[in-house]
């Protein structure tokens, strides 16, 4: 069956709260070589049929209306 | 006044802000969120909790339930709507409200009593109160940290859309009376025209003395004066 | 049979973990070899975890009847009559060796364990507690669980809406390794609606709600009767995730089926899962039931009906229902999002069948399998020795060196770990949501308004398991006492308790004679207070290989305000100018205290001793004060003594919202100056009364035989503390500002884990 | 600057409620064609140094000490 994987990451400008303080926390743990932190959001969906196009707009449908927020975050996605 | 409280299978605070309306006189009924219509009503709530355990995102999941078109409607119709907590982030994510919420700048789930400042006193929410005036209100979130680029507070401003912000007991506004990382403090916000307000802290949880504060009291008493008012 | 016909070899039994006679005991039930599912089930169900065999005849010592017991031992959870339509039920959990592996998940599905306890008896979860134990705050290690347990129980109580409104936060080295997560659930229920986990009527479907079951936590019960080893922890299958939003739909589905009279009987499936869930229900209701595994909703391809049959993954419950009602069933399950899953039907046979495949796998009567009364099932007489290390156990007082700056010790003590404020717990959890709680975490008890009625609940979880080690009588009772006298500093009169019963390994004498000892310390606490036990759970094999924790068996007392005025008390002072008045006597007593072991580096008894009268009298004075409203705020004596209490009565109102206040005070007594300040001397209290009551409370503690001392009051910003031996002239031993005071005692833990 | 790519699973078997419950909701929404919806974690970390090896095993060691709870998720990353 086809799989999307699916990166949602936040929009530039965004302050990332969590990767903000996993940076600290790695800093503290000695790591000076990290320089930045982003975490967002991977998601993987099985979906069923056979028109990769149509799959991709449905993917994509579900990415602008559910999976990311557009006012904050960014997606991308590929199809395999 | 009858006050429509929209109920979502993980909502939690509904029970609370039923017996807020109840404790103020009003009339009270619960929405289930596959509910049709909400047009008998003349105020809604959405309460907190965790509409759809707040997986994803807080709202996210919530904003596709049946019952938000009519929320829609009832909004344009510019009747009173108060999201509280999870209910402010389903407007935000439903776009009843503008902007987004982010994790709290700690990572934790905070919950304390605060306290706010009212920003602005002409909104349906807020008649009752003085500018400036400090209510002392808990809040009790993972997810409230307020986030709008410098365009929309801007925007938010020139229209006196901020309705509380977060501040010491004498009022004073920073970064250490800011509980979670909110842009500009913020606690509350209304929409463009004023009728749909959002806001983290839970007025329905400071109705009594012996829950610790009465002031979020006046927070329904100013919808009920404005409906009187319409 | 089946087709998971594994030969049952000796190896297999072994791996299964039966003890002495076990395997000939299943031979002679079956009367032939069990098949690989029947020994799984046996292995499951005989675990100490779900057997009792150690424990159920110590158990059955405990007093259980009195005048407010609706529901003793033997449910999922017992029940309280509060004297309204509305019942409570309560019970506490342990989910140790979880939080200790995956601190998160741990602790959060132990919260979820315990709230379908609560809500599969039809009540209404209103409340959590929680009991935690770790190691120094200072090691990586501790940071790391204290982080993952509170934000796992936050997690999962904040998101079902139900407030954690009090617990206990201790750090022990003997915690380090094996750390303990106890947690509480309390919940309202209607007395004629009261649900049981029983099967009935011949024919009546048997339906599974809720999650999928996958192989996650299989021989959950076998993991949590060892030791934690390096070895253990691998062993371990897949962790359980906790679905706090599924159990939220759990909770309203199942409170409306029970509402609507559709259900027969319902049991959350906890340990041993459908194991044990089916077996105990069929048992309490003398019928048997036949299973279906292929309708067992599975999370993973290939599940066999052995671990299908022994996978405790979370957030699933086992109904019957009534034959026919299968529809209004599935409607009250759709609206909630759910499915009424029929995996099999009540039979008359008195046994547990299980088909897979069309095939009978398992079939096996359910008495001996549940029933700790059959002749063939484990029991475990063990007699316990008195353990070698109590011999040298106590100080003598002499040999202690009282410390020149008493006013040093004091900061160092407020701002030690035990003491220092437990805020950034509190605040992770939402203890507000339902608009009930009137007194907030940060005094002795929580209280709960049962809105509506003129009662309200008042509820605290108590231990100190380092008075259980250093003298396991004395602790046990402690535990009781101190649970039942913070319930009375809010006015409320105890009623009954729940227990979390955490100790080593049971197979070691010495052990068992902690548990011995400690059980009968409780039990005389219990008679005399009575406060009768509804239910527990005892948690054995908490050991790791640096050694056994502390005997440690935590109390979660319910108690009762009954008044139409609702009058409580809160433990920080209320007003400048009122009188601080010390009830109780002080004693010379300084051994096993929290000063002799931050300060003196010593763990050594004599624990204090505790007198059931005075206790008694105590409670009565505290009460009735409160009751008349003559006393305002009422705090008991505990870890850090006189001096600590003080400080705490000053400036604890601040997380409340109130103002902090200082307090001048001049003791007078005969002992030594550092068991007056920090002893730990049982059966005390500080109150604060406006002047002209002071008569009033004086006639009470006269009435009831307690001895009173006005020793200060309240007023200022410092908190001032002078002495005297006999007649001599008053030496000031403390005066520090409350704003030092606060700080130190604001960031002694919160320094360590921001 | 390198750049790594970090993708956070659940393990095989440990259950995923987000995803389920994302995928319930996109049931809702009338999207039949998702079959399965996992959700996992998606980190970009920005990191100093030259050494790709080096630089391999930083990564690997933050994923497996802080990033990834090796309880119940795996991970899999690319330094580009
Ligand atoms: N883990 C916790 N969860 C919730 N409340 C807690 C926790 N730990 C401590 N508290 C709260 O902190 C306060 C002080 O706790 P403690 O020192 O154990 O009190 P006491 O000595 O009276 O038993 C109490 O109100 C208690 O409920
Ligand atoms: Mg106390």
């Amino acid at each position: 069956m086809p799989k999307a994987k699916i990166y949602v990451t936040f929009k530039d400008g965004v302050l990332d709260p969590q990767g903000t303080t996993v940076k600290r926390a790695l800093d503290k743990m000695g790591y000076k070589n990290i320089e930045e932190v982003m975490i967002g959001k991977y998601i993987e969906v099985q979906i069923k049929g056979t028109d990769k196009k149509q799959i991709e707009k449905e993917i994509d449908e579900i990415c602008d209306k559910l999976l990311a927020n557009p006012n904050i975050e960014k997606y991308t996605f590929k199809v395999e | 006044m009858k006050f429509g409280i929209i109920v979502f299978p993980g909502s939690n605070c509904d029970r609370d802000c039923l017996w807020a309306v109840e404790e103020m006189k009003q009339k009270g009924e619960f929405v289930w969120h596959d509910s049709k219509s909400v047009a008998n009503y003349d105020a809604l709530i959405l309460p907190g909790g965790f509409s759809y355990g707040d997986y994803l995102r807080s709202g996210a999941i919530a904003r596709f339930a049946r019952v938000m078109d009519s929320v829609k409607t009832f909004a344009d119709k510019g009747k009173p709507v108060i999201g509280i907590c999870n209910g402010f982030q389903i407007l935000l994510e439903a776009g009843l409200l503008p902007g987004a919420m982010l994790t709290n700048k700690t990572l934790k789930f905070i919950c304390k009593y605060v306290n706010l400042s009212v920003e602005n006193n002409t909104s349906p929410f807020t008649n009752k109160c003085e500018k400036g005036q400090i209510l002392r209100v808990p809040i009790a979130h993972k997810e409230g940290n307020y986030f709008c680029d410098d365009t929309l507070l801007e925007t938010l401003l020139a229209n006196k859309q901020v309705a509380f912000r977060y501040c010491d007991e004498k009022g004073k506004i920073n970064a250490e009376t800011n509980p979670n990382g909110a842009v500009y403090n913020i606690a509350g916000i209304t929409n463009k025209k004023g009728n749909v307000l959002g806001l983290m802290p839970h007025p329905e949880r400071a109705m009594k003395e012996t829950l610790g504060s009465t002031d979020g009291k006046i927070i329904f008493e100013s919808v009920i004066s404005y409906l009187k008012k319409r | 049979m089946g087709k998971y016909d594994i030969e049952i070899t000796k190896k297999i039994i072994a791996e299964h973990g039966f003890k002495d006679n076990e395997y000939e005991n299943i031979l002679k039930i079956m009367g032939r070899v069990p098949t690989y599912v029947e020994l799984g089930i046996f292995s499951a169900m005989w675990s100490e975890h779900c057997s009792y065999k150690h424990s159920k005849h110590l158990l059955k010592k405990f007093p259980t009847k009195g005048k407010y017991i609706l529901q003793g031992p033997g449910e999922n959870a017992g029940i309280v009559d509060s004297g309204t339509k509305m019942a409570v039920a309560f019970k506490i959990e342990s989910h140790n060796h979880p939080s200790a592996v995956e601190p998160f998940q741990g602790a959060a599905t132990g919260i979820g364990g315990i709230l379908r306890d609560v809500f599969t008896m039809g009540a209404r979860p209103i409340a959590c507690l929680d009991s935690l134990r770790f190691g120094n705050i200072k090691t990586k290690k501790t940071q790391h669980l204290f982080a993952g347990v509170v934000d796992g129980i936050g997690a999962y109580g904040n998101c079902v809406g139900i407030p954690t409104i009090a617990g206990e936060t201790i750090f022990e080295d003997v915690y380090e390794d094996n750390c303990l997560v106890n947690a509480m659930a309390i919940g309202l229920v209607d007395k004629n609606k009261i649900a049981k986990g029983i099967a009935k009527g011949v024919g009546n479907p048997v339906i599974y709600i809720g999650s999928t079951t996958g192989r996650d936590g299989i021989h959950g019960a076998t993991f949590a009767s060892v030791e934690l080893t390096e070895a253990t922890k691998e062993k371990r299958s897949s962790v359980q995730v906790a679905d706090p939003f599924m159990e939220k739909l759990l909770l309203e589905a199942t409170l409306e089926l029970i509402e609507k009279k559709l259900v027969v009987g319902i049991q959350d499936m906890g340990a041993a899962g459908l194991t044990s869930s089916s077996t105990e229900m069929s048992y309490r209701g003398g019928v048997g039931m036949e299973i279906d595994i292929d309708k067992v909703p599975k999370r993973e391809k290939g599940m066999n009906a052995y671990e299908v049959m022994l996978s405790e993954s979370q957030e699933r419950m086992l109904m019957v229902a009534t034959k026919g009602k299968e529809k209004a069933v599935e409607k009250v399950l759709t609206k909630w999002g759910l499915h009424a899953v029929v995996i099999g039907k009540v039979i008359k046979k008195q046994n547990v069948v299980i088909k897979e495949g069309g095939k009978i796998v398992a079939d096996m009567p359910v008495e001996p399998v549940t029933d700790s009364n059959h002749k063939l099932f484990p029991r475990k007489n063990q007699i316990g020795v008195k353990p070698k290390y109590l011999k040298d156990i106590n100080i003598k007082n002499a040999d202690i060196k009282t410390p020149e700056n008493l006013e040093a010790t004091f900061k160092t003590l407020v701002a030690s770990q035990n003491i220092a404020c437990k805020n950034m717990v509190w605040e992770e959890y939402d203890h507000m949501v339902q608009t009930n709680t009137i007194v907030l975490p940060g005094s002795d008890a929580a209280v709960i308004d049962m809105k509506g009625t003129d009662v309200m609940i008042a509820t605290s979880v108590d231990c100190n398991g380092r008075y259980t080690y250093l003298d396991p009588f004395r602790g046990g009772a402690i535990a009781v006492c101190e649970s039942a006298r913070n319930v009375a500093c809010s006015g409320a009169e105890p009623a009954a308790l729940t227990n979390c019963l955490n100790y080593g390994s049971p197979e070691n004498k010495e052990i068992f004679w902690q548990f011995e000892q400690s059980l009968a310390g409780m039990r005389l606490a219990a008679k005399a207070l009575k406060t009768p036990v509804t239910g527990g759970n005892v948690s054995f094999y908490n050991e790791s290989p640096s050694g056994p924790i502390y005997p440690t068996p935590v109390i979660g007392m319910i108690g009762f305000i009954k008044d139409k005025k609702k009058r409580y008390a809160t433990q920080f002072f209320k007003t400048a100018g009122d009188r601080i008045v010390l009830l109780g006597k002080n004693k010379d007593e300084i051994g096993a205290s929290e000063y002799l072991k931050v300060i003196h580096g010593l763990i050594k008894g004599p624990v204090p001793e505790i007198e059931m009268k005075e206790e008694i009298a105590l409670q009565k004075t505290l009460r009735e004060g409160i009751k008349k409203g003559i006393i305002k705020s009422a705090h008991d004596i505990s870890d850090g003594g006189l001096s600590i209490a003080l400080a705490e009565s000053c400036i604890s109102g601040k997380l409340h919202g109130k103002k902090i206040l200082g307090a001048y005070v001049e003791v007078r007594h005969a002992i030594r100056e550092d068991s007056l300040l920090f002893g730990e001397t049982q059966s005390r209290a500080i109150v604060s009364v406006s002047e002209d009551k002071l008569e009033a409370l004086k006639k009470i503690a006269d009435k009831h035989n307690l001895t009173i001392m006005e020793i200060g009051k309240v007023g200022g910003d410092s908190l001032i503390i002078k002495t005297a031996k006999e007649k001599m002239p008053y030496v000031e031993k403390i005066n520090m500002k409350l704003l030092e005071i606060e700080n130190l005692w604001m960031n002694g833990v919160k320094q360590y884990v921001g």
